[in-house]
């Protein structure tokens, strides 16, 4: 019987994984994704969370989550392509013009 | 479901004014970017201008609209479970007013910049409406929904903001950096807010609260864990230790107009949103929370000012300093959560808080002002040697920096004073005095670094830098911070008075 | 005697930065100009500044032992008020103030050649702020000017200062403010647990004085003590607290450094006898042992590195130490003898000091140098300068007769001090007599005997009319000082046996009435929801 | 005239301001004229008061004196101190001494000091000196007495210093302004310890008055009999540097840096006697603390026998003077401390007449001599300056004790004094020192005025005697050396004489007898012993006279004399070494103690300031440069973390962005690490 707890367990895998990825991946592109991976495991969690308690609060929050994901993304690639248009490289490594 | 009533709807739309016009502006401002020829352009920073003002007149508004007409009004919107989601509440007045404010000033600034790098200035515009925007839902919404689609409202913009100058490439890597770890800290943010959901079985923030107050939590490491991660996305948005570090990056590579807007009305939103949702939401737990806090305010002034003191770029700088300053006002937040029990005290840190946002943004937005003024001909004006004898090329801008200067560091006759002695306060009162030794000791080390801007616009010589035009945007932007900076400092009782209203949120 | 009525002390405090205004509106390039204005409006200051000397006694107290009190509301918020108002004591700190402070102004006519109009505003910008801090009768708005006039200073140093002065601006700021913020936090904790206990928020030192009196908080005594005592300390300064004083002084134009020594030391004296005395006497006598260590310490210490500077100023500047030490030793005897020795020390240390910054600065405008080794047989060439340098280096080590005062104000202390149930401290301090005039008279003899060999010097011009009338008023206040202080000590009895009253805890408070009405208590939570909206008013 | 005592101090500060204002501009002779006129005047109204003050009826005590004071001055809790002006017997004696020799020695002054440039500074510090003086002698209580006590210290530092410019003494390389410097400091440190006694007699009495003080310690019951001895030391050792007593006494020789004037009137007729003066005022304290006087007359002999036996070795004329005062005031010290108040204050006025005249006689030497004061270049004066050999002869008569001079008589007094009272070993430290003094007084005049001129003829051919201004004073000065102990004839002589013993009756009333010394007690029962003893200390002084004489008739004896001494020669030349040992381990440790402070304040407790900033300023620097340091660290924990997760799962990546979002993680661990652990 599938129950709240596994969907939980495999949200933080998700959430772990998306982490993971954001921290080690050189591309910004599978950083977006990776980002994305950790709202959808935020977005499980919300629906899991949403069979245990009355009310659809959880499920009307996640399709939220999806809507403003979509524009987020949007946003990303078009700061990424600014940066990309300037640089010609998308290496999240290579961006380190100011520190200090 | 409760039914759905389109006259209350319609009726309830009324506590939106503010909102709804920002909103129709915004999007009014982009039609016209790209229909209205340009030479109309010029005007749509003033016409910004009015309109800010006029939103703040209608929140102002709602202020008076009480029955004896001297406190504010409440207004709510329920959402299905009879919880409102959508309060006009003191609270939020004054927040509102404190993005106003920031949003204006960016404007005013942005028409220094009437080019933008080649970029539509309208657009630039627009954002920081939409921004102001999304703020606005993040002072005044009481469900978690509300208060994300705020947040994501008001950070996408910022994204945006930051890398306005698309053939900068700072402003690029800046922008890159702040939408990366941005959209980081509100995915921790997002799933913090599930965790809670799951233990407390709502999103709204007066049912979490009677849900913790009834003990129904289910697991209770589930609340902690999603208050921490709550925490930590929030942190992220008011740049606190050891979530600041995009900060100097996002401040340097932006537009010194943007910068201006993240680290005033951007960071006072973040506020807003840490103050709704704990205290309403978790007011209960308040001494769990503020133990956390006490850990990022003391790292945040501590390492923020450290980190102040040897930058040479006055954006940065700034930028670092914006990061000790939000440990400083975390004070306020945690005396409000460790005296669970005393309402004055509570009173005593949201007044605190309110009125440091307001102080605290007439002085970096005056001081980003500053450094707006210098830049000229495209080149930068933000290194420290730009400021070199700035007191014999414009005395009275100098003046003003000083004022800014002096209030951030909190000397007294200069509003950050006040500011920071309700802060002090606060934190004296909850018997946090180590706390408050640390800040006051920050606040001297910060003394050192606001000192070397001093030294390069008084004493230094300026020999070769030209003479400073100030353009009548920039010059009211200074004129009205540094206005305000000093009355505040001589004269603040209206403003804590203004700031007072803040309290209402715990009256509700 | 009294044309400004209970304004009085309004108008003495804001004449000077009235004067910056009117500064600021002048043209620039017209340093002539502006250098006389100044000097007309301090002039003006200490003008309006006399009635308080003669219109004294026939003014009313305040039922507190305040005159010329004059008090409004402010920020009822936090229960802070305007109220301003002298007792003996600060009533002698502003005329000094005034005074130094005209004198100041005066002598930088030749010494400020650059940014001249930037210097004057910043000195009477400066003069308003001292003066605030010793009329203040509020904890918060005392607290203001005490730490405003830090920024000029600051300034002063910074623009107008020699080799080294950004560093020693910067410490001078920094050092100071270090000690201020901690004492902020001591007045806040003070306001609050006087809140708690008293139920009024009040800053009205009159009323928080009078917690000198609760029994029950010495802990937290203790620690509201030490932050203050750190605040004024590092003001004074009081050993080991000093080392920005050199620095400051060695940089700081002559108006700065005469500024310095003559009036913004004796903010921290004076912030002694009138907060952390009457206000914790339990906390102050607890610490008294280490309080009166700390000052014989400095006397001697001072004294004893005075001796070997190679640096004229700075000879002055740890000579400051020392007798700064002396002053503090006097009011730490907790004796009526003591605290008014102290005082007037505090009066004298600022003529006689102030003096001799003065006179390094006539000399440093003429050589540009202040190593003792370039000096030299300078009675020749100036005998008149030699001749004030004397008196008023005898006035520096306690000369009795010539000219006296501070000979007064030592023996005053002295007597004060012995009257300690440890005859020790007495003796300790009074080491510093042989040691001031050790060192002093070894600085006159090297810089004033001895042949005039350096070429440089023997075309030096002796004191034109403008310098000897910077020097002279101090000569005679100090004679008057020396010979007939009995004005002085009547002026200070009232207010000091006060103080001795107030620290054995047997002041009796008139009954305190509450100043504070409703409104102006900080936030009562009650009152806002009486006043929020009706659940009806709410949209649903 | 009793009631205007107080003007008697202000009318040379009248001259004071009138020379000090406009002495430059005026000619010389007006300068001088004033500062003598203001003299004149104050012995005039001196002159006057002490006729009045003798005509007055005497009080309960038989007390003849009289007291000015209503302006209150200090008004403290613990003590009261008015502007207080007394006169009485003993401050009549000073007074006349001190106007009347300092009459002389002003006029004498415009003579010496014609030639001199700073003419009106030099009689402004003159005026200053006599306002000073006479303020101290005048006073009513112990302050007024020490704004005179210190202000006569600062006109010795002015007038010591008065040729500020010039070298003084080869041999410690001192200059005249060191030796002014010299001088007050060490006073300093002997007002020192008499402030301290100030402080508990006004503590301990609640009044400084001299009157109130004499009656409060008579009833002081024995409670406070060691408060009384404390008391009377710390005094006592405030008059050892004023009256240059051991272990204070090195200013003095130095001090004759100044013009001898100078030294004739401050250093050795007037100032030098105020501790004298002091001590004697405070007799009534000193009564209830024998003690006190037991140190007081140990110090005294001690002096007095030291200072002589270093004064047979100087060869400066004014030096020899000058240890020649310092052990006259021991002798006048040793009466106080037997209890012979009279004889010592006898002593005092009689030494005031022929010090004073010797200096003025040495002063006219230099004088004559152009300079010259090394008497090892001098010889045979006798017939160039006949005036000032007679007159100089005169008091050397005196001072070595030759009956019938003014020296016999007060000596003699205190040599009885010290025997009747029982303090044998001091009359025995004294007679001897009476010898050594016959001996090197001799010496002076012999090699001064006797025996062949040995300064070389161009030297020779300038000599002359010094004009009328500076001889007349001299004689008057040597009449006064000779008849001035005439008040003062002992009872044992001419019993019935109307003049008898007349200084006694005068001055007996002032003292608070003790011992009851003096000859008036026991004069009648012990007449053979003090004949006795009387014979034997002028025989005592006539040997030092003939062994003078014989020594220095020889050119080559004195040098032999000295080889033979050796090393105890040589210690005596060097004065005992007594200013080298002060230097080694009083000023070289001090000094050193000073720059070791001076190195602290820079290195330590301004390091420490220094060293937060610098702390701060680093930690910013480490954070400043994170790029290399914290993020560089945090870059390479990154890589290593990466490489970790590389060798499972086969691939490396790393990039800024990801160090800020490590860096945020951390903060998350931290955060949750601290949560449950806290929590």
């Amino acid at each position: 019987m599938l129950t709240v707890s596994h969907v939980m367990i495999l949200s933080l895998v998700l959430f772990g994984i998306g982490v993971f990825g954001v921290l080690t991946r050189r591309n910004i592109l599978i950083v977006l994704m990776s980002l994305e991976l950790i709202l959808n495991a935020a977005n499980l969690n919300f629906v899991a969370f949403s069979w245990a308690h009355p009310g659809i609060q959880g499920q009307v929050f996640a399709l939220f989550v999806i809507c403003v994901a979509a524009g987020e993304v949007a946003v990303g690639l078009a700061i990424l392509i600014t940066l990309f248009r300037n640089r010609n490289s998308v290496n999240i490594d290579e961006f380190h013009l100011m520190k200090g | 479901m409760a039914g759905f009533d389109p006259a209350v709807f319609i009726g309830n739309l009324a506590w939106m004014r503010p909102e709804l016009l920002l909103a129709g502006y915004g999007l009014a401002l982009l039609l016209a970017s790209t229909t209205v020829p340009r030479t109309a352009k010029s005007i749509g920073g003033w016409l910004t201008l009015a309109v800010l003002a006029a939103a703040a007149m209608l929140v102002t508004a709602q202020l008076s609209a009480g029955p004896d007409g001297t406190v504010a009004a409440i207004g709510t919107f329920s959402d299905g479970s009879g919880d409102p989601a959508f309060v006009v509440d003191g609270f939020s007045i004054v927040f509102k007013l404190i993005f106003l404010l920031g949003g204006a000033f960016t404007v005013l600034m942005s028409m220094q910049y009437p080019d933008t790098d080649g970029g539509d200035s309208a657009e630039f515009l627009a954002l920081v409406v939409f921004s102001v925007f999304g703020m606005m839902f993040l002072a005044s919404g009481t469900d978690l929904i509300t208060i994300y689609i705020g947040l994501e409202t008001m950070a996408l913009a910022g994204y945006l903001l930051v890398g306005f100058r698309v053939k900068e490439k700072r402003a690029n890597e800046g922008a890159v950096k702040y939408f990366i770890m941005g959209a980081l800290a509100s995915g921790i943010l997002l799933y913090g807010i599930s965790l809670v959901y799951g233990a407390t079985g709502s999103i709204n923030l007066y049912g979490i609260a009677a849900a913790v107050a009834a003990g129904e939590t289910g697991s209770a490491s589930f609340l902690g864990l999603g208050m921490l991660l709550m925490l930590v996305g929030m942190g992220f948005k008011i740049a606190a230790v050891p979530f600041h570090m995009w900060a100097p990056d996002a401040y340097e590579g932006a537009t010194t107009p943007a910068t201006s807007f993240l680290a005033t009305a951007a960071k006072a939103g973040a506020f807003a949103m840490l103050l709704r949702v704990f205290i309403t939401a978790l007011g209960g737990n308040g001494a769990d929370w503020a133990s956390l806090m006490i850990l990022l305010a003391a790292a945040s002034m501590t390492v923020g000012n450290i980190a102040a003191l040897r930058q040479d770029n006055v954006k940065r700088m700034l930028a670092f300093s914006s990061v000790g300053h939000a440990g400083y006002v975390l004070m306020g937040l945690i005396a409000v959560g460790v005296a669970e029990g005393d309402a004055a005290i509570r009173a005593h840190g949201l007044i605190a808080v309110a009125l440091y946002l307001f102080v605290y943004t007439f002085a970096t937005a005056g001081a980003f002002a500053l450094v707006a003024l210098l830049r000229k001909n495209g080149q930068p004006g933000e290194m420290l040697d730009d400021f070199n004898g700035l007191v014999k090329r414009h005395p009275v801008a100098s003046v003003g920096m000083l004022l800014f200067l002096l209030s951030l560091a909190g000397i007294p006759c200069t509003a950050g004073f006040i500011g920071k002695w309700w802060l002090f306060g606060a934190a004296i009162r909850v018997n946090l005095t180590w706390l408050a030794v640390v800040a006051v000791l920050n606040s001297v080390v910060s003394l050192y670094y606001y000192a070397r801007v001093m030294v390069a616009i008084f004493i230094r010589d300026g020999e070769g830098l030209a003479k400073v035009q100030v353009p009548l945007p920039l010059s009211a932007a200074i004129g009205a911070a540094g206005l305000f900076t000093l009355l505040i400092g001589v004269y603040p009782q209206p403003f804590i008075r203004l700031a007072r209203y803040a309290v209402l949120m715990l009256g509700v | 005697m009294n044309p400004f009525g209970d304004q009085l002390l309004n108008v003495i405090t804001f004449v000077p930065l009235a004067g910056a205004l009117v500064l600021l509106l002048l043209p620039k390039e017209k340093n002539e100009l502006v250098a006389r204005l100044a000097t007309a409006f301090a002039g003006l200051g200490v003008l309006v500044s006399l009635p308080l000397w003669f219109a004294w006694q026939s003014a009313p107290t305040d039922g507190h032992g305040f005159r010329f009190v004059f008090e409004t509301g402010w920020i009822p918020s936090i229960g802070a008020r305007y109220i301003v108002g002298v007792d003996g004591i600060s009533m002698l700190l502003v005329l000094l103030t005034t005074i130094m402070g005209f004198i100041a102004i005066l002598s930088s006519w030749t010494a400020i050649q650059t940014r001249v109009k930037g210097f004057y505003v910043f000195m009477l910008i400066l003069q308003t702020g001292m003066l605030g801090v010793f009329v203040s009768l509020d904890l918060f708005l005392f607290y203001i000017f005490w730490e405003v006039m830090l920024v000029p200073m600051y300034f002063i140093i910074g623009i107008w200062g020699g080799k080294r002065k950004l560093y020693a601006a910067i410490k001078f700021f920094l050092y100071t403010l270090f000690g201020s913020v901690l004492m902020l936090l001591g007045i806040i904790a003070l306001y609050f647990y006087h809140q708690k206990v008293a139920g009024i928020f009040t800053f009205d030192i009159r009323y928080l004085q009078a917690m000198g009196t609760w029994a029950g908080w010495f802990d937290l005594q203790c620690w509201i003590w030490l932050a203050f005592f750190l605040g004024f300390a590092i003001k004074v300064p009081m050993f080991p607290f000093h080392t920005w004083l050199p620095d400051a002084h060695v940089e700081a134009p002559t108006a700065g450094s005469v500024i310095l020594a003559a009036v913004l030391l004796k903010m921290g004296t004076y912030g002694f006898v009138r907060f952390s005395l009457p206000m914790m006497p339990e906390a102050t006598k607890h610490y008294l042992p280490w309080a009166l260590t700390l000052c014989v310490i400095g006397i001697i210490y001072g004294a004893m590195v005075a001796m070997v500077q190679k640096d004229w100023k700075k000879l002055v500047a740890y000579s400051s130490v020392s007798h700064l030490g002396f002053c503090m030793i006097g009011i730490f005897a907790l004796t009526a003898d003591g605290i008014t020795g102290g005082v007037l020390q505090m009066l004298n240390h600022g003529l006689a000091t102030g003096a001799l910054f003065l006179i390094v600065g006539l000399v440093y405008e003429r050589r540009h140098t202040r190593e003792i080794s370039e000096y030299g047989g300078l009675w020749k060439v100036m005998p008149l300068f030699a001749v004030l340098f004397m008196i008023m280096m005898l006035s520096s080590i306690g000369m009795p007769g010539i000219p006296g005062n501070g000979f007064i104000g030592e023996f005053t202390i002295l007597m004060g001090v012995f009257a300690l149930p440890q005859k020790f401290w007495a003796v300790l301090a009074a080491t510093g007599i042989v040691l001031g005039a050790a060192y002093m008279l070894w600085l006159y003899q090297r810089t004033m005997f001895g042949e005039l060999s350096n070429e440089k010097n023997k075309s030096l011009k002796d004191l034109n009319f403008r310098e000897t009338a910077t020097l002279v008023p101090l000569v005679l206040l100090s004679f008057w000082i020396g010979l007939y202080p009995k004005p002085f000590f009547n002026i200070l009895a009232e207010p000091v046996h006060k103080l001795v009253a107030q620290v054995e805890q047997t002041w009796q408070y008139p009954e305190e009435v509450s100043v504070l009405t409703e409104d102006n208590v900080l936030v009562r939570l009650e009152d806002l929801k009486e006043t929020a909206p009706e659940e009806g008013n709410e949209v649903h | 005239m009793l009631d205007f005592i107080w003007l008697i101090p202000l009318i040379p500060l009248a001259g004071v301001l009138i020379n000090g204002f406009f002495g430059r501009r005026m000619p010389l002779k007006v300068v001088g004229v004033i500062a003598c006129a203001t003299v004149l005047a104050a012995f005039l109204l001196s002159v006057g008061a002490v006729v009045q003050l003798a005509g007055s009826e005497p009080n309960a005590d038989g007390l003849r004196i009289h007291e000015v004071g209503e302006l209150d001055w200090i008004p403290l809790d613990a003590v009261s101190v008015p502007w207080e002006f007394s006169l009485d017997p003993l401050g009549s004696v000073l007074l006349l001494v001190v106007t009347g020799v300092g009459f002389l020695i002003h006029v004498y002054s415009i003579g010496y000091m014609a030639h001199e440039k700073d003419y009106a500074r030099f009689f402004t510090y003159l005026n200053l000196f006599m306002g000073m003086m006479l303020t101290l002698v005048l006073a009513g209580n112990m302050m007024v007495m020490f704004v005179g006590w210190e202000g006569v210290g600062l006109c010795s530092y002015l007038l010591i210093g008065f040729y500020y410019d010039k070298p003084f003494d080869t041999r410690t390389g001192l200059t005249c302004a060191d030796a002014g410097r010299k001088a007050f400091i060490t006073n300093r440190i002997g007002d020192f310890a008499f402030l301290i006694g100030v402080l508990y007699l006004a503590i301990n009495f609640g009044t400084l008055t001299f009157s109130e003080i004499s009656e409060k310690v008579t009833h002081a019951g024995p409670g406070s009999h060691a408060l009384l001895v404390g008391v009377g030391i710390l005094l006592f050792l405030g008059a050892c540097g004023k009256s240059a007593q051991i272990p204070l006494y090195v200013w003095l020789p130095d001090a004759m840096a100044g013009p001898t004037p100078v030294s004739a009137l401050i250093h050795a007729a007037t100032m030098v006697t105020a501790g004298v003066y002091m001590v004697a005022r405070m007799s009534a304290l000193y009564a209830q603390a024998p003690e006190a006087m037991a140190v007081i007359a140990a110090v005294g002999a001690l002096t007095a026998i030291f200072a002589a036996i270093m004064g047979t070795a100087a060869t400066d004329i004014k030096k020899v003077l000058a240890y020649s005062t310092v052990s006259q005031l021991g002798y006048m010290f040793a009466a106080l401390g037997v209890g012979a108040y009279v004889a010592g204050i006898f002593h005092l006025m009689t030494h005031a007449f022929f010090k004073a005249l010797l200096f003025l006689g040495a002063g006219s030497v230099i004088h004559g001599m152009n300079g010259e004061q090394d008497i090892t270049k001098m010889g045979g004066l006798r017939k160039k300056m006949p005036r000032t050999y007679w007159t100089f002869l005169v008091a050397t008569l005196a001072i070595a004790g030759i009956p019938g001079l003014a020296g016999f008589f007060s000596k003699d007094e205190i040599l009885w004094g010290a025997w009747s009272s029982g303090n044998k070993m001091v009359w025995l430290t004294l007679a001897a020192a009476a010898g050594v003094t016959a001996f090197y007084m001799f010496r002076l005049v012999y090699l001064t005025f006797w025996g062949r001129f040995r300064g070389g003829d161009e030297a020779e051919s300038h000599v002359h005697e010094s004009n009328n201004l500076m001889t007349v004073p001299l004689m008057i000065l040597a009449g006064l050396a000779i008849v001035g102990g005439w008040v003062g004839f002992p009872n044992s002589f001419l019993k019935d004489a109307p003049f008898i013993h007349s200084f006694h009756h005068w001055l007996a009333p002032a003292i608070a007898d003790s011992h009851g010394g003096g000859h008036g007690a026991e004069a009648s029962h012990s007449a053979g012993v003090e004949f006795g003893l009387m014979a034997l200390a002028v025989g005592i002084a006539l040997c030092g006279i003939f062994l003078a004489l014989q020594i220095y008739k020889s050119s080559s004896l004195p040098q032999k004399i000295a080889d033979t001494l050796g090393p105890v020669y040589k210690l005596v030349r060097n004065l005992f070494w007594v200013d080298e040992l002060y230097n080694l381990v009083v000023l070289r440790p001090f000094y050193a103690v000073c720059r070791g402070f001076r190195w602290v304040d820079i290195h330590v407790v301004d390091g420490l300031v220094n060293g937060t900033r610098n702390a701060t300023l680093g930690l910013s620097y480490i954070s400043n440069l994170h790029d290399r340091v914290v993020v560089d660290g945090l870059v390479n924990l990154t890589g290593w973390t990466t490489t970790l997760f590389h060798r499972m799962l086969g691939r490396v990546q790393t990039g800024m962005i990801q160090t800020y979002l490590s860096v945020m993680l951390l903060g998350v661990f931290i955060l949750i690490a601290y949560y449950t652990l806290a929590g």
